[in-house]
């Protein structure tokens, strides 16, 4: 339901107004070039958060502009740091994650007047003509992922997959109902044990919740989690267990060693949003939508899968690509 | 021999020329000390301290965008620092003000976004809201205390995260306090609704010239009244004396249950007003992490200010502009941690020097009992029997 | 201090046991003890007399190396020693006895008697200890009960076998009679009459009765704001003599020379009856009206479920001190707790002026009329860190307000008038009540809680720890107030107090009242039959 | 539904859980013994947690960092215990900053370095590990075993020493104890440095035997767990060890729970211990058991 028809770089133009186009990466003319990132995680999470910033990174340092990250930003506190980036004249404000959504007002603002606006989104953030906004759809990712531990799971003859995630928030609901259902498409008597143990970062209790999982016959697991899912994915590792990723392509990692890497990395995004904006080509007012099977990311992959798991995969997301799979349809048939 | 007994005499030693001095010099010497060893932290772990000190400025009091932030988040800390205030005079030590900003958060956010009234009359009456469930939240503590002799610092602090856990649950059920999804396939996060703009309070002034909000000019109003009565009211008098020594307080007519537990629900209500100023004024929608350690930082500024509301004004301005500080560092590449590191080592800096000069002073008059702080003494109650 | 050498003492030729030479203490401006000299033998008990704050347990405290001294040196068999610890006076062979328990209620006897020792823990060896010190001296007590179970005898008990189980050969009592009964007193002193006698220790006795010292010890010596004032064999000497000496001027018999311990237990009935006629008689109780304090049937039970006060009953008419006597520990600091509104009785009822007072709510017994001198006023009498102005209006802030806020001019003006009255010494009303000398803190307290006109006034210890000025002083405005009219309810644990100023007398005695005897009937025989559970 | 597989898996989850909370809760019960509440056990914890990582990955060695971590716990008993019972601050207060104190430091220094990930060794008695029921008592990091030690030393300590009768005396009666020679300040910072010793050391399991590596204010609320066991256990080591059991219990059965197939509602159940907590204080907090003189300053003189 969420795909859009055309191309590979499809930007939806804003109803509300035209979209500003900026002639250079010097927003505001100051002769610097400064990016500034807020992000809710912790910057040093070796997962999903600390990926945003270190493709910022890598970009800014290669154009040799100055970045400024802030990082475990308070979602109460999203205002006031937009603001304060503001004001210290950066051209590029991004947010590292929706969760930071009450930040956009300041778009608007006089402070922020000369900087351009960068916004992830899954969830439906307004659009407005300040900001860019770059969305994906993480139930066709996360649903992905769950077909390729499915496929691994049948290979082994496993029949029970975990999955442990922090908080129990409407998008990890979400996520536990659509990696579910993924699996269901190749083993449809599997079942998935879901818990959640109220914190993304406590891998003390994470990784009983796996333990327990464990014991009970889990031979996938898959660590929803932030700062706890190293700890959880080297226990996985230790009780050989198919390990998939919750966001980055950690393929090359031996320590831990996942077996599937769900890519919806917000970094890649931003990576493209950056060029673009390097070649002064970010349009304000424009949202662009990645999905998989259609843009290079979000993707799966399979750490070292065979030639036959491979491929079923990658028909699997070339057709949620195509439209030929209603996601968010097979999501609540098979993921309740 | 009575008359002409000579006893050290404090108020000597208080006066500028003695005590007063002393305690000065020691803590300005603290808070060197506190700076120093912070700045020795940054430039040990490879940062610029020179940097570092620029970046607090400019984020915090360098122009008036600056200082709406500073005065931004003074406000919640001033309003906190004022219960604390109440509670450490009367002796009742309440340290669970971080549960009790974000409960009053939530309450104000459901009354502000259920009630179908005028906007003004559902902005008072969620603040007024927020006030109560602090209060009550607290009051529970008190009721703990002086029903069945639950050690209060021990029950305020276990219930300030029951109160966190209770929100983080009321923010996932759609019919509590969970926002309504934009539509069917999208996500719900797991906060509330925005608050209409009709029932926000209103402010002075536009960011980024100075921005005055209506919250600051409550809690500013607040410390007077409460100034005014600690210092001159029937009130005030009587819970002072509950502080100081609740047994001549009980033999005066005081009833410490009562007082006592009116003071700790107060402060619990100056938390949840805290809350729902930061909800109302602020954020505008209630998020799980909305209390923002304001509430744990509320307490330092008590503490530093030794109970005293005026002197709180000035100390939740200087947190104030450390949180607005901080968010600056971050482009020094100094973690904004380090701000959390100053604070403790200020607090430290203000709450030694006078008990270190009373250390020094008894160490001339061995035993002569020091001069009680208005700082909490430890929570002491009357010896109970058995009814 | 010529009188001082009046000491016909025969000397042994062997250097004293203990001996202190010019010995100093300060506490800050307070010199405790000023250039004391002082040698105590084996083999003999000296007493150590003073009034309330002469110096004489800060003196011990030096010696037990509690306290360091400023100067002066302290000598063992002529040898000088340094007592820089607790521990080291131990091992120089002392041992004491300290005016407050220091027992730890929750422990056992036997840990108790250990506590404070090096070492490991030898338990049976401890209790055999205990077991063999007790049959020894007559003390007997399980090494194994708890000590908040024992009554205040055996709490001495404990202390004293604490003290000698450690074999000390100067044994220090601080005040030890204070808190036993007039038996339980003869018993103890028998005990170190045979510790010294049979096991050539040497006793220091403190103590500030008269009666005591003649009674029970060879040597006195008297120790006056610091420094000593006399020394002498007891047997050449006498109570008036000491009592000058304790002073530094003659004392007449009735108010000061009760608060010195002059009349003791054999003074007479007619002695008393002379001295009453010195000064102005208490006006005669008129029978008809109601009491102005009834107190009915109180139960009061403690936490841990003792029974505090038992069917308490007693009556006090306007106009007469009734004074309520009994040995510490018998539930007076109860009832005193009990008329302050700090404890609420379990059941029973207190009436004023004929009315019911409803004592579940704070505050009503003063509002009821009636007013309270606590036996620690700094426990719950005053506020030490607000000022002396507040200090004196707290108690009915109704007087100095309005609805909300403090009338400030007219507190002052309250407050400047008590002052004055009452002779309140103090830089200014604005001086923190702290500041203020203990006798002059009680002026406080006396003064505001007489200044609400009450109907009674309660005094519970007025005199603890004040000197003989204040407690002069104390004894005029108590009788004073029962001139006026108001019912004095006096609690006392001093026998001289209660002669000096009661009509009547109660004794209490394990939480009931024993007897209430008119002063006439009151001798000291009697009383200390009914201090001691007996019949009269 | 539930079979001894399923019972064994929560016994095994539930020792891994109360372990941390147990090595502090010895530390605890024994600072409270001694008079001193000491709220700053959290700090201690989270202190131990980061320098036994810290150290770990210097050295490789992860019973290194366990040292290192207990020793780091020691430091924040030093300073609280010279902060309160030398210079005289308000303990509560000292321990609100210590707390605030060690977060921000451990925060500054996590975000500014990487530590490589160590894991003490699992020790397993053959035979023994593989009984129904009580066989996970047998399977764990070799750490855990040295609370074999830690408890009945800690009740020696307390009941049977002479230090330990020296701090319950201090606890009690601190004006008489100081009369009868005893050194109340100075017993009471040493209370504290063990107290800091077993936190730290609680802190450092949980981060080098438990978890292997240290995350942003990893102990997330323990030590405030571990202050209710003390009053759970109304001041009894016994009791005290339960309270951690059952604390510990809780939070298993709320991770393993739907592992083993039952849908529960975790948020509430995170709230599970503080409310177990307030409860226990109602109900079995005995005034009579609790120590006299807890959490009150001694000044000579002052009563
Ligand atoms: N720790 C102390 N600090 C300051 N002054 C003290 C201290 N202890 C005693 N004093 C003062 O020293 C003087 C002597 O006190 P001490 O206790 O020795 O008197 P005492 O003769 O034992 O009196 P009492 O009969 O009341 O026991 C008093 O003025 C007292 O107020
Ligand atoms: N053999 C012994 N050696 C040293 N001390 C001992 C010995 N036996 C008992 N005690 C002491 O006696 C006291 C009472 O011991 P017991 O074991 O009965 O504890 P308790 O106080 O009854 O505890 P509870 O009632 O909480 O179980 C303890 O405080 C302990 O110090
Ligand atoms: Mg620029
Ligand atoms: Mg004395």
């Amino acid at each position: 339901a969420c795909t859009s028809p055309g191309d590979d770089t499809a930007e939806t133009s804003s109803s509300a107004s035209a979209g500003s186009s900026a002639a250079g990466p010097d927003v505001n003319g100051d002769g610097k070039v400064i990016v500034g990132v807020l992000s809710p995680g912790d910057l040093n999470d070796n997962g999903y958060y600390e990926s945003f910033v270190a493709k910022a990174e890598e970009f800014t340092k290669s154009k040799g502009w100055q970045l400024i990250k802030v990082g475990s930003v308070n979602p109460a506190d999203a205002l006031n740091q937009a603001r304060n980036l503001c004001r210290q004249k950066v051209d590029l404000v991004a947010l590292g994650a929706a969760e930071l959504k009450d930040a956009i007002p300041a778009s608007e603002e006089s402070v922020c007047a000369k900087s351009s606006w960068y916004v992830p989104s899954s969830a439906d953030i307004k659009q407005t003509p300040k900001i860019t906004i770059s969305r994906d759809f993480i139930n066709e990712v996360v649903y992905a992922t769950g077909y390729a531990n499915g496929l691994l799971m049948k290979e082994k003859n496993i029949k029970k997959a975990g999955y442990v995630t922090g908080p129990e928030a409407d998008f990890s609901v979400q996520a536990a109902k659509a990696f579910k259902a993924g699996i269901k498409e190749v083993v449809p008597d599997a079942t998935l044990v879901t818990t959640y143990t109220g914190d993304f970062n406590d891998s003390g209790k994470a990784k009983e919740a796996a333990q327990a999982q464990v014991s009970q016959g889990v031979g996938a697991l898959y660590p929803y989690l932030g700062g706890a899912t190293d700890e959880v994915a080297k226990f996985g590792n230790t009780k050989n267990l198919i390990l998939s990723t919750p966001g980055t392509d950690r393929c090359a990692s031996t320590s831990p060693k996942f077996q599937v890497s769900s890519i919806f990395d917000p970094g890649e995004y931003f990576a493209a949003a950056l060029q673009k904006f390097s070649d002064g080509e970010l349009k304000m007012g424009v949202a662009r939508e990645w999905h998989i099977g259609k843009d290079p990311v979000p993707t799966v992959k399979i750490c070292g899968g065979t030639a036959a798991q491979n491929t079923a995969l990658e028909t699997f997301i070339k057709n949620i690509g195509d439209g030929k799979v209603d996601v968010d349809a097979q999501v609540a048939k098979l993921g309740a | 021999m009575s008359e002409k007994r000579k006893f050290p005499n404090v108020a000597e030693l208080m006066r500028p020329s003695g005590y007063g001095v002393q305690v000065t010099l020691i803590t300005i010497a603290a808070i060197a000390v506190a700076v120093v060893a912070s700045m020795v932290l940054v430039s040990a772990t490879g940062g610029s301290p020179g940097d570092a000190l620029d970046a607090l400025y400019t984020g915090s009091i360098a122009d008036t965008a600056a200082w709406s932030e500073t005065l931004k988040a003074a406000t919640p800390l001033l309003l906190v620092a004022l219960g604390a205030c109440i509670s450490n005079r009367a002796g009742v030590f309440n340290i669970g003000q971080e549960g009790q900003v974000l409960l009053g958060a939530a309450v104000a956010a459901y009354v502000a976004l259920h009630l179908a009234l005028p906007g003004t009359l559902v902005m008072i009456l969620s603040l007024l809201a927020g006030a109560i469930a602090g209060g009550l939240w607290s009051g529970a503590s008190a009721v703990m205390h002086y029903g069945r002799n639950v050690n209060i610092v021990v029950s305020t602090l276990l219930m300030s995260f029951l109160a966190i856990q209770v929100v983080s649950f009321a923010v996932t059920v759609p019919w509590l306090l969970q926002a309504p999804r934009a539509s069917a396939d999208s996500i719900a996060s797991s906060e509330s609704a925005q608050l209409p703009p009709s029932v926000r309070i209103p402010g002075f002034g536009e960011y980024p010239a100075l921005e005055i909000g209506g919250g600051l000019v409550l809690s500013i109003i607040l410390t007077i009244v409460l100034a005014v009565l600690l210092a001159r009211s029937r009130w005030g008098f009587r819970l002072n004396m509950l502080g100081l020594n609740p047994m001549a307080a009980r033999h005066a007519g005081v009833r410490a249950p009562f007082a006592g537990g009116m003071a700790l629900a107060l402060s619990g209500a100056f938390a949840g007003l805290a809350g729902a100023v930061i909800l109302s004024g602020q954020v505008f929608r209630l998020q799980p992490a909305l209390s923002n350690n304001f509430g744990w930082d509320g307490l330092l500024v008590a503490l530093i200010a030794r109970s005293r509301p005026l002197a709180a004004v000035p100390v939740a301005l200087l947190f104030g502009a450390f949180r607005s500080g901080s968010s600056f560092l971050a482009s020094t590449g100094v973690p904004n941690y380090l701000v959390d590191i100053v604070q403790a080592l200020l607090v430290l800096a203000f709450v030694v020097p006078p008990v270190l000069a009373k250390v020094k002073s008894r160490g001339r008059a061995e035993a002569t009992p020091p001069p009680a702080e208005p700082v909490p003494s430890t929570p002491t109650e009357p010896e109970k029997v058995t009814a | 201090m010529t009188d001082g050498q009046t000491d016909a003492a025969p000397r042994t030729l062997e250097a004293p046991a203990l001996e202190l030479r010019g010995v100093t203490k300060c506490y800050g401006p307070v010199v405790a003890c000023d250039a004391v000299d002082l040698a105590v033998h084996s083999g003999e008990i000296h007493g150590l007399l003073g009034e309330n704050g002469a110096g004489k347990s800060t003196l011990m405290k030096v010696l037990l190396g509690l306290v360091q001294r400023d100067e002066g040196t302290v000598l063992r068999h002529g040898k000088e020693v340094e007592i820089p610890t607790p521990q080291a006076a131990v091992t120089l062979g002392m041992g004491m006895v300290h005016q407050h328990f220091s027992l730890i209620e929750p422990l056992t006897v036997w840990e108790n008697v250990s506590l404070g020792e090096p070492g490991r823990i030898k338990r049976d060896e401890i209790c055999d200890q205990i077991k063999d010190v007790g049959s020894r001296y007559g003390l007997p007590i399980s090494p194994t009960a708890r000590v908040e179970d024992l009554s205040a005898g055996e709490r001495q008990r404990v202390e004293i076998i604490k003290c000698l189980r450690r074999d000390p050969e100067v044994l220090i009592l601080d005040e030890p009679t204070s808190v036993l009964t007039m038996a339980e007193s003869q018993e103890l002193f028998e005990v170190l009459r045979d510790v010294v006698n049979r096991e050539n220790r040497a006793v220091i006795l403190i103590s500030h009765k008269l009666a005591e010292i003649m009674a029970a010890t060879d040597q006195v010596t008297v120790l006056r704001k610091g420094s000593v004032a006399f020394r002498c064999r007891t047997s050449a000497t006498n109570p008036r003599e000491l009592a000058k000496q304790m002073v530094g001027r003659e004392v007449s018999l009735h108010s000061e020379g009760a608060a010195l311990g002059l009349i003791s237990e054999d003074t007479t009935p007619e002695e008393i009856q002379a001295a009453a006629e010195e000064t102005p008689v208490v006006a005669p109780v008129p029978e008809s009206k109601t009491p102005a304090l009834a107190l009915t049937d109180v139960v009061v039970k403690g936490l841990d479920g003792r029974t505090l006060l038992d069917n308490f009953a007693l009556t006090v008419s306007p106009g007469e001190i009734l004074a309520l006597y009994g040995v510490e520990g018998n539930g007076q600091a109860t009832l005193g707790d009990v008329m302050s509104g700090l404890l609420e009785p379990t059941s029973g009822t207190v009436a004023v002026n004929g009315a019911e007072v409803p004592m579940n709510k704070v505050g009503a017994l003063h509002k009821a009329g009636v007013g309270v001198v606590p036996e620690d006023r700094h426990r719950s009498g005053v506020v030490l860190d607000m000022s002396v102005l507040d200090n004196l209006v707290m108690t009915d802030l109704g007087r100095v307000s309005g609805r909300f806020l403090l009338k400030r001019r007219e507190a002052r003006k309250i407050a400047a008038r008590l002052i004055e009255q009452f002779n309140i010494s103090t830089p200014s009303m604005d001086t923190p009540l702290r500041n203020l000398s203990g006798g002059n803190q009680q002026r406080v307290v006396l003064a505001r809680e007489l200044s609400t006109d009450p109907s009674v006034l309660v005094a519970a210890q007025p005199t603890h720890g004040l000197d003989v000025g204040a407690i002069e002083d104390m004894y005029e405005r108590l009788r004073a107030a029962a001139a006026r009219g108001v019912a004095v309810l006096l609690i006392t644990t001093e026998l001289e107090e209660v002669m000096a100023l009661a009509s009547r007398v109660a004794v209490i005695s394990s939480g009931r009242t024993v007897g209430v005897l008119d002063i006439h009937e009151a001798t000291a025989e009697r009383l200390g039959m009914l201090v001691g559970g007996e019949a009269a | 539904m539930i079979g001894t597989d399923e019972i064994t898996t929560i016994v095994a989850s539930s020792l891994r859980l109360t372990a941390p909370l147990a090595f502090a809760a010895c530390g605890e019960y024994l600072a409270e013994r001694a008079g001193t509440q000491n709220i700053s056990v959290e700090g201690m914890m989270l202190g131990g947690a980061f320098g036994s990582v810290a150290v770990a990955s210097a050295t490789g060695s992860a019973t290194t960092g366990l040292l290192a971590g207990a020793i780091v716990g020691l430091v924040v008993g030093f300073v609280h215990g010279n902060l309160s019972h030398r210079i005289q601050i308000n303990t509560f207060v000292v321990g609100l900053v210590l707390n605030a104190f060690v977060l921000g430091l451990t925060s500054f220094l996590i975000a500014i370095s990487e530590f490589d990930s160590n894991q003490v060794a699992q020790l397993s008695i053959p035979g023994l590990r593989d009984i129904p029921i009580i066989g996970p008592l047998f399977e764990q990091r070799w750490p855990m075993y040295l609370l074999l030690l830690i408890i009945p030393l800690t009740w020696w300590l307390v009941e049977r020493s002479r230090w330990g009768l020296n701090l319950r005396a201090i606890a009690d009666n601190p004006q008489a104890a100081d009369v009868t020679g005893l050194k109340v300040n100075k017993l009471r910072r040493q209370a504290l440095l063990y107290a800091g010793l077993l936190s730290g050391l609680g802190g450092a399991y949980l981060a080098t035997a438990e978890v292997g590596s240290f995350n942003m204010n990893m102990t997330a609320g323990r030590g405030f767990i571990v202050i209710a066991a003390v009053i759970f256990g109304a001041w009894r080591l016994k009791g005290t060890m339960i309270g951690c059991l059952v604390f510990g219990f809780a939070d298993a059965l709320r991770l393993a729970l739907p592992a083993l197939g039952f849908e529960l509602n975790s948020q509430l159940l995170v709230a599970a211990p503080y409310l177990m907590a307030l409860l226990a204080m109602m109900l079995f907090a005995s005034k009579s058991r609790e120590p006299r003189a807890l959490g009150k300053p001694f000044v000579r003189g002052i009563t």
